[in-house]
């Protein structure tokens, strides 16, 4: 997220020299400043604060501002910490595919299967409605959809595809995948949008001239040219999906682990340096995620 | 890029999934937002009625949503609907109510109020308001949409004219 | 490679209740530049399209060396399109772009880059093969699409106003290359273009196209010489048009000069409209009572090898006289000078309505 | 109403202390009580606290009867602990747990109250002052609201064993939990807590998942099945949580839960969906599951039961007309209306003469004496709750609150407990 703060000191950088100011040098870092105040105040002091806060010691009156490491010995000591790394990374992972998939599709269709600007537009509003509905609503909408008595079982038993009701649709990890994707699937069709309508599309009839198929446009012509809205799209959900604790709470009816909920226990107990522990090897890991992201995809493009 | 053709309405058809896919839970809770006055969170229904919706918006009943209706409700909706953008944020800002409780000063904010529904109102009258944000953003996004088609007409015809 | 002319047969395109192109008919000999023309929105890009396969036609065939191709895919007809924009694939290397349909037809990697590399060298862009399209200019692009284009062999090669993006001075030297290369190969061009310029000096087929009919199709100088119709006069420019109407004896302005002229005509209607190029007309010293425009000049342009005069008749309609710089500095005119303009019966070219 | 009566002396507590607080208190008073009147009208408390008694209606009768304006922010017991501790200015009055007491206290964020200036403080239910019900009464496990309930001086953050004239909360309101169950889905009747673990219930027990609580009700149901016998359930060994959190990481594994609850409303409505159909619940939980015409059961447990109280404590910057305003406001919350308000709830109000006093007899008799009811029992809402007849479940306020076997409670070794509950959730 850092980089529109990039961007714009050399935005800035190729105005200045011509304007030609006493201190032409200055002019750019100048024009940053408000940016990096805004992004110093209410993202690095906070995120600075938690780092602090990691090595601190915690006591019955309150925090000891002391420098220990055993707030990471405690988090690397248990296998707790692993296991639920591996549960989050593991819903991040089939909620990204899913996401991914869904998302693409949806794109694909909006961009290069809807004839109509005018019906573009009404179907991506049609789209987009429901995440103007509260994230706790849409979540819990789904209790009495799934539920042992809810609408689809009621309506299987009813259609006799099945004579019991299918336990596994709620509190449980299907819940939570399907939450997920419910809640974040948007995250993925916006920007794969974006980045196919600015796709040229001479580029397609170009490839169809070439004998391509229409499977091998998509593979080597929408796919590649769609990277930086997939890429974004996956910055999005994977970040939203590693950080959250709500869902996975509310959805596996609290027997699923991740590691906000691991963090969100320990803030409940006050154990703070504990929690700034774990939050700083989050942020590590989820900014390592991106950055690799970003490796493989330039997104500057879009930004 | 060919838009007629089985592959055309088989991708039509994955669309129209995802709209239902994405529906779904709202039409369960717009059904069950009109249960009677002992309605509950879920399956079954207990007696029809628009009962909900009207503790909604009068005060003094359960969570006062008309007050909050008024303030977070109206700010927090109609704003950025009238900006026209802010899709993301917004969305966004609904799920920041974990981090509202954690950072938030006196003032009860909407996610927050939202928040309390879910932990201490048992009743429908938390879809009423999931009903009624859907609807209303509905018709926002249906006003948007005729206007902006009107002033293409009304371009049109100055173009043709 | 399969030499291959192409013939459209009262090929049809609508758009909804718009009819893009209007049941044409055409045949373009094999190995021949044929360019199509007109203003914008005639139809031309529409039937480059049909013919590429990039366009369904709503009626009608398309016959490629025979073959009706009218429902094939665009890459089983023999045809290669090079598209305004270039259409480059941004995420791929000029070798790769070029490389692209050879790829789709499975041909080995090894092979199919030794062939890209060979026509890469053939547009002369051999050291640009590693790079990105972004990193070359407009003409490179270009060369680079061309190249694309050509190297499936296709036996029509399509080009859709493939010069409207370059600068004068490229435009010039690209003209005279697709000229060469359309030599070379001995392929079908089929040229889209606006410019008059481009058309009468590419072309050996030159088809002008008004509101999806094709008004005619013809060698450049037949075009320009004998244009059809007032409007393909006018699209073609260097020709003023005279009204006439049949009198006694023959034919005459509204000042009521007579006209004599040397080719036979039928008078179909009140109004007969006459072609005269404007590099045929004189600027004569006194009025004369036959074949004379009379009009004030309303502009003096000097272009170097030779002058133009704007003249506008009594009527309001405005005409040109191009004169050597010799004949003009023998007998200058100013602006605002009453003059006459004589021409040569053998010049007046009859238009029909 | 103004606070003149907090001169009255006390028999109970005098202390040396007091009368310096006593002093302040009415010679700030006296002189201007029309001027004060109308300024404390203008005055507004901003409380916060878990649902349960954050009630709009509270703060609709706090305006009409004293004047002034209770804003008021219901959280969860997580929620509430985060912004009691850090955002102690975002609030003047928090209404929380003991055992969030316990852990918030020390931290310097709240004030203790001067008891000479609590009109009620003699009335207390005696469990808030002794931890005993009756002189005969056996000291329930855990974090016992007594233990919390005093520190030792007027600056001070140090809890007291004994009663000190410094309180660090008002008692509010309280309630044993117990397992509540769907006698129509169950089949047979329930008499102790290692029911919950009954194969029989495979898929379709839960219990609570705020770690703290749920370690309680845990250790319950490990007692019962005769694994382990805890000296402390409220301070357990590392051992002792080991082993509570094996046993229930097996009973996990065997697909013993169909989910773990942590809101009021998520109790009711796994219970009412029939998710659930044995699980820890609390009283009002059990009615409101009621209320919606589902049969649920409070089911008296042999062990006993697993209590929680609350109370009103004073943020550390009240000072001046606010402080005032606060001392005001409790009195007025012990005077009786509120009381009864939490008696109709099903919960108990800590103050029984007063809410006695605004009750009918029939519902006192229905809610505090175990007696059939003599009409239908309405909620404050006006809604039916009980029909005539219906007895209350686990009986008498006495039967109830004199079986507490242990309370909420935080534990010496919370960071190892945290940590193991963790694990437990992410197995």
């Amino acid at each position: 997220m850092s980089l529109p703060a990039a961007a714009v000191p050399s935005g800035a950088a190729a105005t200045a020299p011509a304007r030609g100011r006493v201190l032409p040098s200055a002019m750019p870092y100048l024009q940053a400043l408000p940016l990096w105040l805004v992004m110093g105040v209410f993202l690095l002091i906070p995120i600075a604060t938690i780092v602090m806060v990691s090595f601190w010691e915690d006591q019955e009156t309150g925090l000891a501002p002391t420098f220990i490491l055993d707030n990471y010995r405690d988090v690397f000591a248990t296998q707790v910490t692993f296991t639920t790394y591996l549960s989050t990374l593991r819903y991040a992972a089939i909620v990204w595919v899913s996401t991914l998939a869904i998302g693409f599709t949806v794109a694909y269709v909006l961009a290069f299967h809807i004839r109509s600007t005018l019906w573009q537009m009404v179907l991506f509003q049609v789209c987009a409605v429901p995440f103007l509905t509260s994230n706790v609503i849409r979540m819990i909408s789904w209790i009495p959809f799934l539920g042992r008595n809810g609408l689809l079982n009621s309506t299987l038993i009813g259609l006799h595809i099945t004579d019991h009701p299918l336990e596994f649709l709620l509190f449980s990890p299907f819940a939570v995948v399907l939450t997920f994707v419910h809640l974040y699937a948007l995250f993925m069709v916006v920007p794969i949008f974006n980045t196919m309508m600015r796709i040229d599309r001479s580029l397609i009839e170009a490839a169809l001239d070439a004998g391509a198929r229409p499977i091998e446009v998509l593979r080597h012509v929408i796919i590649p040219l769609s990277l930086p809205g997939i890429a974004i799209g996956t910055i999005f959900v994977v970040t939203l999906v590693m950080g959250d604790f709500v869902t996975v709470q509310m959805m596996s009816g609290g027997q699923s682990a991740s590691v906000g909920l691991l963090i969100k226990n320990e803030i409940s107990l006050l154990q703070y340096p504990e929690a700034a522990a774990h939050a700083v090897i989050l942020l590590l890991t989820v900014l390592m995620m991106v950055w690799a992201i970003l490796r493989v995809v330039d997104i500057r493009k879009e930004l | 890029m060919e838009k007629s053709g089985p592959r055309h309405w088989l991708l039509l058809i994955l669309f129209a999934l995802f709209v239902i896919f994405l529906y779904g839970p709202t039409l369960t809770i717009f059904i069950l937002s009109f249960q009677g006055p002992d309605g509950g969170l879920t399956f079954p229904m207990r007696g029809v009625s628009i009962y909900w919706f009207q503790n909604l918006f009068e005060p003094q009943m359960v969570g006062d949503f008309g007050g909050s209706l008024e303030r977070s409700l109206s700010l927090a909706l109609i704003a950025p609907s009238l900006v026209g953008v802010a899709l993301f944020g917004f969305s966004l800002s609904y799920d920041e109510f974990s981090r509202t409780i954690m950072a938030a000063g006196s003032d009860n904010t909407l996610p927050l109020e939202v928040f309390a529904m879910t932990t201490n109102v048992t009743t429908p009258v938390l879809y009423a308001l999931g009903s009624m944000t859907t609807l209303f953003s509905f018709a926002v996004v249906i006003t948007v949409t005729l206007t902006v088609l009107a002033m293409r007409r009304k371009r049109g015809a100055k173009l043709a004219g | 490679m399969a030499e291959a002319g192409v013939e459209l047969v009262a090929v049809t395109k609508r758009y909804g209740a718009v009819t893009a192109v209007d049941a044409i008919d055409l045949r373009i000999p094999s190995g021949s530049y044929c360019c199509l023309i007109g203003p914008s929105g005639c139809g031309k890009t529409s039937t480059l399209r049909m013919i590429a396969g990039h366009e369904a036609a709503t009626g009608g065939d398309v016959l490629i060396g025979g073959r009706n191709v009218t429902l094939l895919p665009p890459a089983q007809r023999g045809t290669a399109m090079m598209f305004q924009s270039y259409a480059l694939f941004p995420h791929l290397t000029c070798l790769d772009n070029v490389a692209f349909s050879l790829r789709m037809r499975g041909v080995a990697r090894t092979e199919r880059r030794r062939k890209a590399a060979e026509m890469l060298e053939r547009v002369h862009l051999g050291e640009m093969a590693e790079r990105r399209p972004a990193q070359l200019s407009g003409g490179q692009q270009q060369r680079v699409a061309l190249a694309r284009a050509l190297i499936t062999n296709p036996s029509v090669l399509l080009l859709d106003e493939p010069l409207s993006a370059l600068d004068p001075f490229l435009r010039g030297k690209m003209r005279e290359e697709l000229k060469r290369l359309q030599r070379d190969l001995g392929i079908t061009f089929i040229h889209v273009t606006h410019s008059q310029d481009e058309a009468l000096a590419l072309s050996d087929l030159v088809v002008v196209m008004e509101r999806g009919k094709i008004l005619q199709s013809d060698a450049p100088r037949a075009v320009f010489e004998k244009p059809r119709t007032p409007f393909v006069a006018r699209f073609l420019g260097g020709h003023n048009i005279l009204e006439c109407r049949p009198g006694t004896g023959g034919l005459a302005l509204s000042d009521g000069c007579a006209i004599r002229l040397d080719e036979s005509f039928t008078v179909s209607s009140d109004v007969v409209r006459l072609a005269v190029r404007t590099d045929r007309m004189r600027l004569l010293a006194n009025d004369q009572a036959m074949n004379r425009l009379a009009g004030e000049v309303t502009a003096v342009e000097y272009h170097g090898p030779f002058v133009r005069v704007g003249l506008q008749d009594k009527a309001g309609s405005d005409h040109s006289l191009l004169l050597s710089e010799a004949d003009f500095y023998a007998r200058p005119v100013a602006l605002g000078e009453r003059v006459f303009a004589g021409f040569q019966p053998a010049d007046v070219h009859v238009l029909a309505n | 109403m103004t606070i003149e009566t907090g001169v009255t002396r006390r028999g109970l507590l005098k202390t040396a202390a007091a009368v310096g607080g006593a002093a302040i208190g009415s010679g700030a008073i006296t002189g201007f009580p029309t001027i004060w009147a109308q300024n404390i009208k203008n005055v507004t408390l901003r409380q916060f606290g878990t649902g349960v008694s954050d009630v709009n209606a509270i703060a609709v009768k706090c305006k009409e009867d004293l004047g002034f304006t209770l804003n008021l922010t219901a959280l969860d017991s997580d929620a509430v602990t985060q912004r009691a501790i850090t955002q102690p200015n975002s609030y003047d009055i928090a209404d929380i747990e003991y055992w969030i007491c316990k852990k918030v206290f020390p931290r310097s964020v709240l004030q203790p109250m001067d008891t000479t200036k609590l009109k009620y403080f003699d009335k207390l239910v005696p469990l808030f002052i002794t931890g005993k019900l009756t002189p005969e009464s056996v000291i329930a496990q855990g974090t016992a609201p007594h233990t919390v309930g005093f520190v030792e001086g007027k600056e001070s953050t140090k809890f007291s064993k004994t009663p000190t004239e410094w309180l660090t909360m008002v008692p509010t309101i309280y309630n044993a939990d117990t397992l509540g169950i769907r006698p129509d889905l169950v089949g047979r009747p329930i008499t102790q807590w290692k029911d919950l673990a009954d194969p029989a219930f495979k898929g379709k027990a839960s219990i609570l998942n705020i770690p703290s609580i749920g370690i309680m009700d845990a250790a319950m149901v490990c007692e019962s099945l005769g694994i382990i016998k805890y000296a402390d359930k409220g301070n357990m060994t590392k051992a002792e949580i080991d082993t509570t959190i094996k046993t229930m990481i097996d009973l996990k594994k065997q697909g013993q839960f169909r989910a773990f609850w942590k809101t009021f409303d998520e109790s009711v409505n796994l219970m009412v969906s029939g998710e659930v159909i044995i699980q820890s619940m609390c009283s009002p939980a059990i009615a409101a599951v009621r209320s919606k015409g589902v049969p649920c059961v409070y089911q008296p447990l042999k062990e006993g039961y697993r209590s929680w109280g609350g109370g009103l404590g004073l943020a550390k910057h009240l000072k001046g007309i606010e402080l005032e305003a606060a001392y005001e406001y409790i009195n007025w919350y012990m005077s009786g209306w509120v009381g009864a308000y939490l008696n109709r709830q099903g919960y108990y109000s800590a103050v029984l003469e007063t809410a006695k006093a605004h009750m009918e007899p029939y519902e006192w008799a229905f809610w505090m004496e175990g007696k059939p009811a003599e009409k239908d029992i309405m909620s404050p809402e006006g809604k039916l709750m009980e029909k005539a007849g219906a007895v209350r479940d686990g009986g008498s306020f006495y039967e109830r609150m004199g079986h507490v076997a242990c309370w909420n409670a935080v534990m010496d070794e919370d960071k190892y407990m945290i940590q193991k509950w963790n694990e437990f959730i992410a197995a």
